[in-house]
């Protein structure tokens, strides 16, 4: 399958893995070396992954480790969603690992470049596995790395949004171990697909606990109504390219967990109904939550929670248009979010206050950062000619073609969200724009700030004009993600 | 009497998780809810043991004559435990470290104090 | 091809124009000014072309198709001509202020994305434009700062709630029919049911509603008028709000068809009838509410919601009197506010304020501006031999042609209260004693009197000539199948009225010279100074010699209390109750670690119980 | 041969306008004398006054002073030319009622600009209390031609008195059309602003209020456009209401009557305050012609 050793989707886990434990070793010969690892790492990663993506287009790879044949053994399952999610990780690491090269100057600057590494290894393990406790491994190293993160300025606010977002997390961790045990005590396997070929056959209330503890668990990560009390601290107090990578990256992951174990595992059932009204609370309250916060990096987190409402609103309708569309808003929300937290860490760096009225004026004094920041918040209040517009307009799409009275229910309030939603960030345009600023000096951006942003700006504005760029990886996308059985086929082998 | 003699080891387990769970949930130290956090993976822990666990069954050794494969403990869930075990292991140091952080910013551990961050 | 090309023009060339302010002032002027005089051009060149082009590349399944037909001709016209005007005007006014390369750019913006709100062919197209329309005219209305910055936020918020309702029925119009294209919906709209179209027409009844600001969907429509830069409030006013009209006329005539529409709607309420009756009161209630104001700007935002509200009771007849007299007062109307926001704009130019109180005798230092206003406001009443008669007339006419006569009780009413606020705004800037502070004023910089004498002109003109456009809107109504009117050169033959301004125009043409020759027959008068007043032996001091504060106090007294705009408290109600909302529901964040972990015990609980209970 | 009669109309009519305006205004200032137990002028009296004005020199504001005045009386010959007088109505069938209507509003806007443009703020309280007043009673007054217009479904004035001149006059020949011929005849004073109505020119208090700025031939051809509204406001009310007719003698007489009656009430009234007359039209005449309206459709 795999035709030579660079081309091995291992080495999307193994490179950044290795690099991230040669990287304190680095540090002891250079400190100023170990910057630029992670670059080297997502780059590799980045080019790897959109290397694979149109070979698993069509047919999905599945590694074994150690040579045994699944389900003996660990083995990847390589398909185009983990391709699309190791490409976004990748992208959206290695802008962020640009900008950390003058962002980050303060502190153990090889550990956070260890840290981030890791983090992202985790990610990408876990989009990549087929198995459940390898899974678990992984979300085990990105939940570290990302509380260790979150702590990395050592402030105040930073210590304790950690600790509480260690403190949830790791309960949710244990849940979800719990959840495995249950799994391993019905089926005696841990692999994914094997678990998946059985799961018909057992009809026991342990099954539906292992898929609550799952839910659950994974929600913590993911952001999930009332299970997301960490993310706006956290989100808020982490350095600004860990908030990106949080709100870009790991609360994807948690989704991208949950409904993993749930299309492959459990199948569609009546849960996803529940599912779906939990997002749609979970994005009202994410909106209104943030309607009135005055700091501007809890108001985009809280914009997060809403945008993971939306997701897992999207993925829980149940056909595959909706679930292209969760991707499809998925790739949105990291970008635009990306986006937005690294040109607010800027902004932040730069006023040293991250309250709003700080901004004032501030569309004068770093105009190209303010002009991408409001492509931003376009794209996320789904405004075209931007990419939040297509994501929203699919997934609502999606939301009527079912034509069911509740999903009509959900769309009108999910819409009244977006109404909120945009209310808020059109403030903050205007506080940008439309407000005296205090001081008229314009602020110098280096370049290595500059340079990811505008490439996200660039993404965001290109596949929002033509969508099309996208829409073939992401049907083919959701047809396998949520395919149970041509996944059980694959892994076996036909 | 009989179903508590056959289940103790999962009342045991779950036993621990519940106390974890309120030690987590109630308890206002940061400490104790730390050390809740060990007990709720002790608890896991255990569970993942028990799964695995035959009746006088014997160690997973094929290459040592004279077990019988039929009796062997499964191997899977103890390989399980020593993950989990080094995972919970580097959570707790880790969530020992901020604690302490944590009590040099605020020079309380009572949880309803740190409040610096909410709304 | 052209379209696009169009549109690809209009949008490059905004973005050019930025770029060009970058580097020299005066290039970012030339391009704005030739950009949006290519456009009119392109526009003229496509008259008569009436086609279909499909766009090479889609987006996402849905096919993209431009159209260009009589109607989206008319409209591009008005729209291109007026922005090309405004841009022209924003040379003077726009001097000296700051970001103006934004500025040019969001005018570009905004005008090639009505123009691509014309031009679409579907439904999608026509929400993505409607979209960037929208949020291009928030950054400008924002643009002035200080209170401008409140009105942004109400408009856009409306805005928002107005274009999510027309999403969802854009959507299921799209899972209806199987396509977003507007020319095969309209071919299958058999299909549909009465209740269905209802509900469609509810929820679009709010999108484009809400940029017509209809009247319970007025309240945006003040304030970012009034707060907006002058030559943009000009847009907003002529083109912007027509762009909901445009809408309509689209659902109600070309795809639904009217025969259809006259039939919807829930019982005996159908929905032509609440439609008039909604765009009579926004006639007859916000006209008296313009009469109160004593921003210049304030009070001609306030007669915009006024007069759309005549061209919502004219094309809401269903006739083809009524579609004539709508869709030429939208011509007109177009042309006569954009003549006297320009007006106000200049005033504004040169004494920096537009406090109908602080104003007057602009007339001796800014003639020209004072002949705009007063054809500007001659045209809002209707004096005949303006285009606005014409437009009057002829909704009147289909009023009464279908017997609807307290529809046409309050539009006249309406139209005296017009005369009201359109004397106060003429008297209280140009006439009256000219103050002290403004005795040194220069006249209008030359780019201010082109704008302002074109659309003058075409005030009188098509006053006097209304044939030429009402020919070509007879067209578009003969293409909906209405019945055909015998139009000519000037005006409309028919059985039960006619209307003929030749004769009116030779005659009062001939009354004038009558007069005149009399008058400057006599005895030549002297002139005098305007402080030579008489003033039955009083002595006033002239600062005070001015009567434009309260100017119609004694009416004030009496409607005042009457003339809250309680929609927009209620609205502003509803926002402070959403508000407060959210300011609580954020506290279940409450930042005890205990709480956080009891929710999710609670979730892990409540997913259990869940799956108990079945 | 028939453009040439027409064209003798169309000069003739305004002229027989005037000269029976000017009769009218001699005559009112003649009876309303002898109600007032004085002897008053002679009949020729504003025919004399006008002349004298056109021979002084007048003062000038500017150009639109001179503009507005001459757009109003311009606009009231022009009106003129679309009421029927004997059934003579030049330029009635190019757009009806309607347009009589829109055209009634040259002739203030005419006076509102120039007497705007004096600078006078008598004259512009004059000018605001003129168009208050003018809201006031075209509320009424616009009922009452919606009521004719329904009633005989037509928009041509000429038709209308056609009808009349067939049957009965309307006055009399329902309902409806009685209770709005009383309305106009109530609010006949505040269109031609004859005391009670005069608020507009009240000489004591604004020094006549828009007229203040005028002199010489600008004071003449308001006078002259005064006697064209006076001749207007009588004509439209015959010919809406009493059958018009094509009897010169017996168009004049009843013209002649509704005047006098109307002189009757206007000399024994004080002025009202323009509070006092928006109340008072917007009462009584404005629920009679609504009445009427609501009656018409009904039936």
């Amino acid at each position: 399958m795999v035709s030579t050793v660079w081309q091995n989707p291992v080495l999307l886990i193994v490179v950044p893995l290795g690099l991230a434990f040669f990287t304190p070793i680095i540090g002891l010969i250079r400190k100023e070396l170990v910057k630029y690892i992670p670059i080297l790492g997502m780059l590799f990663n980045l080019t790897l992954s959109l290397f694979l993506l149109p070979k698993v287009l069509d047919n999905p790879i599945i590694v074994s480790l150690s040579g045994w044949k699944p389900p003996f053994a660990i083995n990847l399952f390589v398909g185009p969603v983990g391709i699309l999610f190791s490409i976004l990780i990748s992208l959206v690491g290695l802008l962020t690992a640009i900008y950390g090269i003058n962002y980050i100057k303060k502190g153990a600057v090889e550990k956070y470049h260890m840290l981030f590494l890791l983090l992202l290894t985790g990610a990408t393990g876990i989009v990549l596995t087929g198995d459940i406790f390898n899974l678990f491994v992984f979300f085990e190293i990105l939940c570290i790395s990302s509380y260790a993160l979150v702590a990395y300025n050592q402030d105040k606010n930073g210590i304790e949004a950690a600790t509480k977002y260690l403190i949830q997390g790791s309960l949710g961790s244990a849940f979800i171990l719990l959840g495995i045990g249950f799994l391993y005590g019905l089926f005696g396997t841990l692999n994914m697909a094997d678990i998946a070929r059985n799961i018909t056959t057992v009809d026991s209330p342990a099954l539906f606990i292992a898929m609550a503890l799952f839910i659950t668990g994974f929600g913590v990560e993911a952001a999930i109504f009332p299970l997301n009390a960490w993310l706006p601290d956290a989100h808020s107090s982490a350095p600004s390219t860990i908030s990106a990578i949080l709100s870009g990256i790991a609360i994807h992951i948690g989704i991208y967990a949950i409904f993993r174990v749930l299309y492959t595992l459990f199948g569609f059932n009546s849960i996803f109904t529940v599912l779906a009204v939990i997002g749609i609370v979970t994005l009202l309250i994410g909106e209104m939550s943030a309607f009135r916060q005055e700091n501007i990096k809890r108001v985009l987190a809280y914009s997060s929670m809403g945008q993971m409402g939306l997701i897992i609103f999207a993925l829980s309708i149940g056909t595959v248009d909706g679930i292209s569309g969760g991707l499809f808003q998925i790739i949105t929300h990291t970008l635009s979010k990306s986006l937005l937290f690294l040109c607010v860490g800027y902004m932040v760096y730069s006023t040293n206050s991250m309250e709003l009225s700080s901004l004032n004026g501030l569309g004068k004094r770093m105009p190209l950062i303010s002009l991408l920041f409001t492509i931003g918040v376009f794209s996320l209040i789904g405004l075209p000619p931007f990419i939040g517009f297509p994501s929203k307009l699919s997934i609502i799409l999606a939301g009527l073609k079912t034509g069911e009275t509740l999903f009509l229910i959900l769309i009108v309030l999910m819409l009244l969200a977006t109404v909120i939603e945009g209310v808020y960030f059109f403030r903050i345009i205007q506080i940008l724009y439309f407000k005296e600023p205090d001081k008229e000096e314009r602020f110098k951006t280096p370049f290595t700030l500059l340079f990811p942003v505008i490439i996200l700006g660039l993404l965001i504005v290109a596949i929002g004009i033509y969508p099309g760029l996208l829409q073939e990886i992401l049907d083919r996308s959701a047809e396998i993600f949520w395919d149970k059985l041509s996944y059980i086929k694959i892994v076996f082998g036909g | 009497m009989d179903f508590l003699y056959h289940n103790i080891h999962f009342i045991g387990a779950f036993g621990l998780m519940f106390i974890g769970l309120y030690m987590i949930a109630v308890k206002k130290n940061l400490i104790k809810k730390i050390i809740g956090l060990g007990f709720v993976e002790t608890g896991i822990n255990l569970f993942l043991i028990i799964i695995g666990y035959i009746k006088n069954g014997t160690a997973p050794i094929f290459s040592k004559a004279g077990l019988d494969p039929a009796r062997m403990v499964d191997p899977v869930p103890q390989a399980l435990v020593l993950t989990a075990i080094v995972i919970n292991v580097a959570i707790l140091a880790l969530a020992l470290g901020l604690a302490i952080r944590l009590y040099g910013h605020y020079k309380t551990l009572n949880v309803e104090k740190i409040r610096g961050l909410k709304w | 091809m052209t379209l696009q090309l169009i549109l690809l023009i209009g949008f490059c060339g905004a973005i050019i124009t930025y770029f060009a302010g970058k580097i020299l002032p005066v290039l970012r002027e030339i391009f704005a000014v030739a950009i949006s005089l290519l456009l009119v051009g392109m526009i003229v060149y496509a008259y008569g072309r009436y086609s279909q082009e499909i766009a090479q590349f889609g987006f996402l399944n849905f096919k993209i198709v431009f159209t260009l037909n009589r109607l989206s001709w008319l409209f591009a016209i008005i729209i291109s001509s007026l922005s090309a005007l405004s841009i022209i005007f924003s040379l003077s006014y726009m001097k000296g202020k700051e970001r103006q390369d934004f500025f040019y750019m969001m005018m570009l913006f905004v005008s090639t994305s009505m123009l691509g709100i014309v031009f679409s062919g579907t439904f999608l197209q026509l929400f993505i434009f409607w979209e960037i329309m929208s949020w291009s005219t928030f950054l400008l209305i924002s643009y002035s700062k200080g209170k401008a910055v409140k009105a942004g936020l109400k408009y856009i918020t409306m805005s928002i709630i107005g274009s999510m309702a027309m999403l969802v029925a854009v959507i299921s119009l799209y899972l209806k029919f199987g396509t977003l294209e507007i020319s095969v919906i309209s071919q299958n709209i058999d299909i549909a049911s009465l209740r269905y179209l209802s509900c469609i027409f509810g929820l679009l009844f709010l999108g484009f509603g809400v940029k017509a600001a209809v009247v319970p969907l007025h309240t945006w429509l003040p304030d970012a008028h009034s707060e907006a830069p002058s030559p943009f409030s000009a847009i907003l006013s002529g083109i912007l709000i027509k762009m909901g009209i445009y809408g309509f006329i689209l659902m109600m005539y070309m795809v639904v068809g009217i025969k259809i529409f006259m039939t919807l709607g829930v019982g005996w309420m159908k929905f032509h009838y609440v439609f008039a009756w909604l765009g009579v009161i926004s006639i007859l209630i916000p006209s008296f509410i313009a009469i109160l104001q004593n921003d210049a700007k304030r009070l001609l935002a306030w007669s915009s919601v006024g007069q759309i509200g005549y061209i919502i009771v004219g094309i809401s007849m269903g006739t083809g009197l009524g579609f004539l007299g709508g869709t030429f007062h939208i011509f007109s109307h177009a042309v006569f506010k954009g003549l006297l926001f320009l007006t106000i704009a200049s005033v504004e130019y040169r004494t920096r304020t537009r406090d109908l109180d602080q104003l007057g005798g602009l007339i001796k230092k800014m003639p020209i501006t004072f002949l705009g206003g007063l054809i500007g406001v001659m045209g809002l009443i209707g004096i005949p031999l303006t285009n606005g008669f014409i437009s009057k007339w002829l909704i009147y006419k289909s009023l009464f042609e279908s017997n609807r006569m307290f529809l046409l009780l309050f539009s006249l009413i309406g139209t005296w209260a017009a005369i009201l606020y359109g004397y106060k705004i003429l008297h209280n800037v140009f006439l009256g004693q000219l103050p002290e502070k403004y005795r040194n004023m220069k006249r209008e910089p030359v780019f201010m009197q082109i704008p302002i004498i074109i659309l003058s002109l075409t005030v009188i003109l098509s006053g006097i000539f209304p044939g030429i456009i009402l020919k070509l809107i007879n067209n578009i109504a003969f293409s909906f199948g209405l019945e055909s009117l015998n139009v000519n050169m000037w005006g409309v033959v028919s059985e039960t009225g006619t209307l003929n301004i030749r004769n009116i125009f030779f005659g009062i043409l001939a009354a004038i010279a009558l007069v005149s020759i009399i008058f400057y027959s006599a005895k030549r008068s002297w002139k005098v100074s305007q402080d030579d007043n008489y003033a039955a032996g009083a002595f006033v001091p002239v600062e005070k010699y001015n009567y434009t504060v309260e100017f119609y106090a004694p009416l004030y007294k009496m409607i005042r209390k009457y003339l809250k705009d309680v929609i927009d408290i209620f609205y502003c109600w509803i926002a402070g109750l959403v508000d407060a909302l959210c300011n609580g529901i954020r506290k279940i964040y409450t930042g005890d670690i205990g709480t956080y972990v009891g929710y999710i015990l609670f979730f892990l609980a409540f997913l259990i119980i869940i799956y108990l209970r079945g | 041969m028939i453009m040439i009669i027409e064209v003798v109309k169309i000069i003739v009519l305004p002229l027989i306008a005037l000269i029976i305006g000017i009769f009218l205004m001699g005559l009112a200032r003649m009876i309303t004398a002898r109600i007032h137990w004085r002897y008053g002028p002679p009949i020729t009296q504003p025919l004399i006054d006008m002349v004298k004005f056109f021979d002084q020199r007048g003062i000038s504001h500017g150009f639109i002073f001179d503009f507005g005045i001459i757009l109003s009386l311009a606009g009231s010959i022009v009106l003129v030319l679309f009421i029927p007088f004997c059934k003579i109505a030049p330029l009635s069938n190019s757009g009806g009622l309607l347009v009589i209507l829109y055209l009634m509003l040259i002739t203030p806007l005419g006076i509102a600009l120039s007497s705007g443009a004096s600078g006078n703020p008598n004259a512009s309280i004059g000018i605001s209390r003129k168009f208050m007043l003018a809201l006031g009673y075209e509320v009424p007054f616009i009922l009452i031609i919606l009521t004719i217009m329904k009633s005989y479904n037509s928009l041509s004035l000429i038709d209308i008195v056609n009808v009349q001149q067939a049957g009965t006059w309307s006055i009399i020949s329902s309902l409806p059309l009685f209770l709005t011929g009383v309305a106009y005849f109530l609010i006949l004073p505040a269109i031609l602003g004859v005391r009670p109505f005069d608020m507009t020119t009240a000489p004591q208090e604004i020094s006549s209020g828009p007229k203040v700025e005028y002199s010489g031939k600008y004071l003449a051809l308001l006078s002259i456009e005064h006697a064209l509204t006076l001749y207007i406001g009588l004509t439209l009310f015959v010919n809406l209401f009493l059958g018009g007719s094509a009897n010169f003698i017996l168009f004049f007489i009843k013209i002649l009557i509704v005047f006098i009656i109307g002189l009757f009430i206007n000399a024994v009234f004080p002025r009202f305050r323009i509070e006092q007359a928006l109340k008072y039209l917007w009462g009584i005449p404005t629920l009679l012609a609504l009445a009427g309206l609501i009656l018409t459709m009904i039936i």
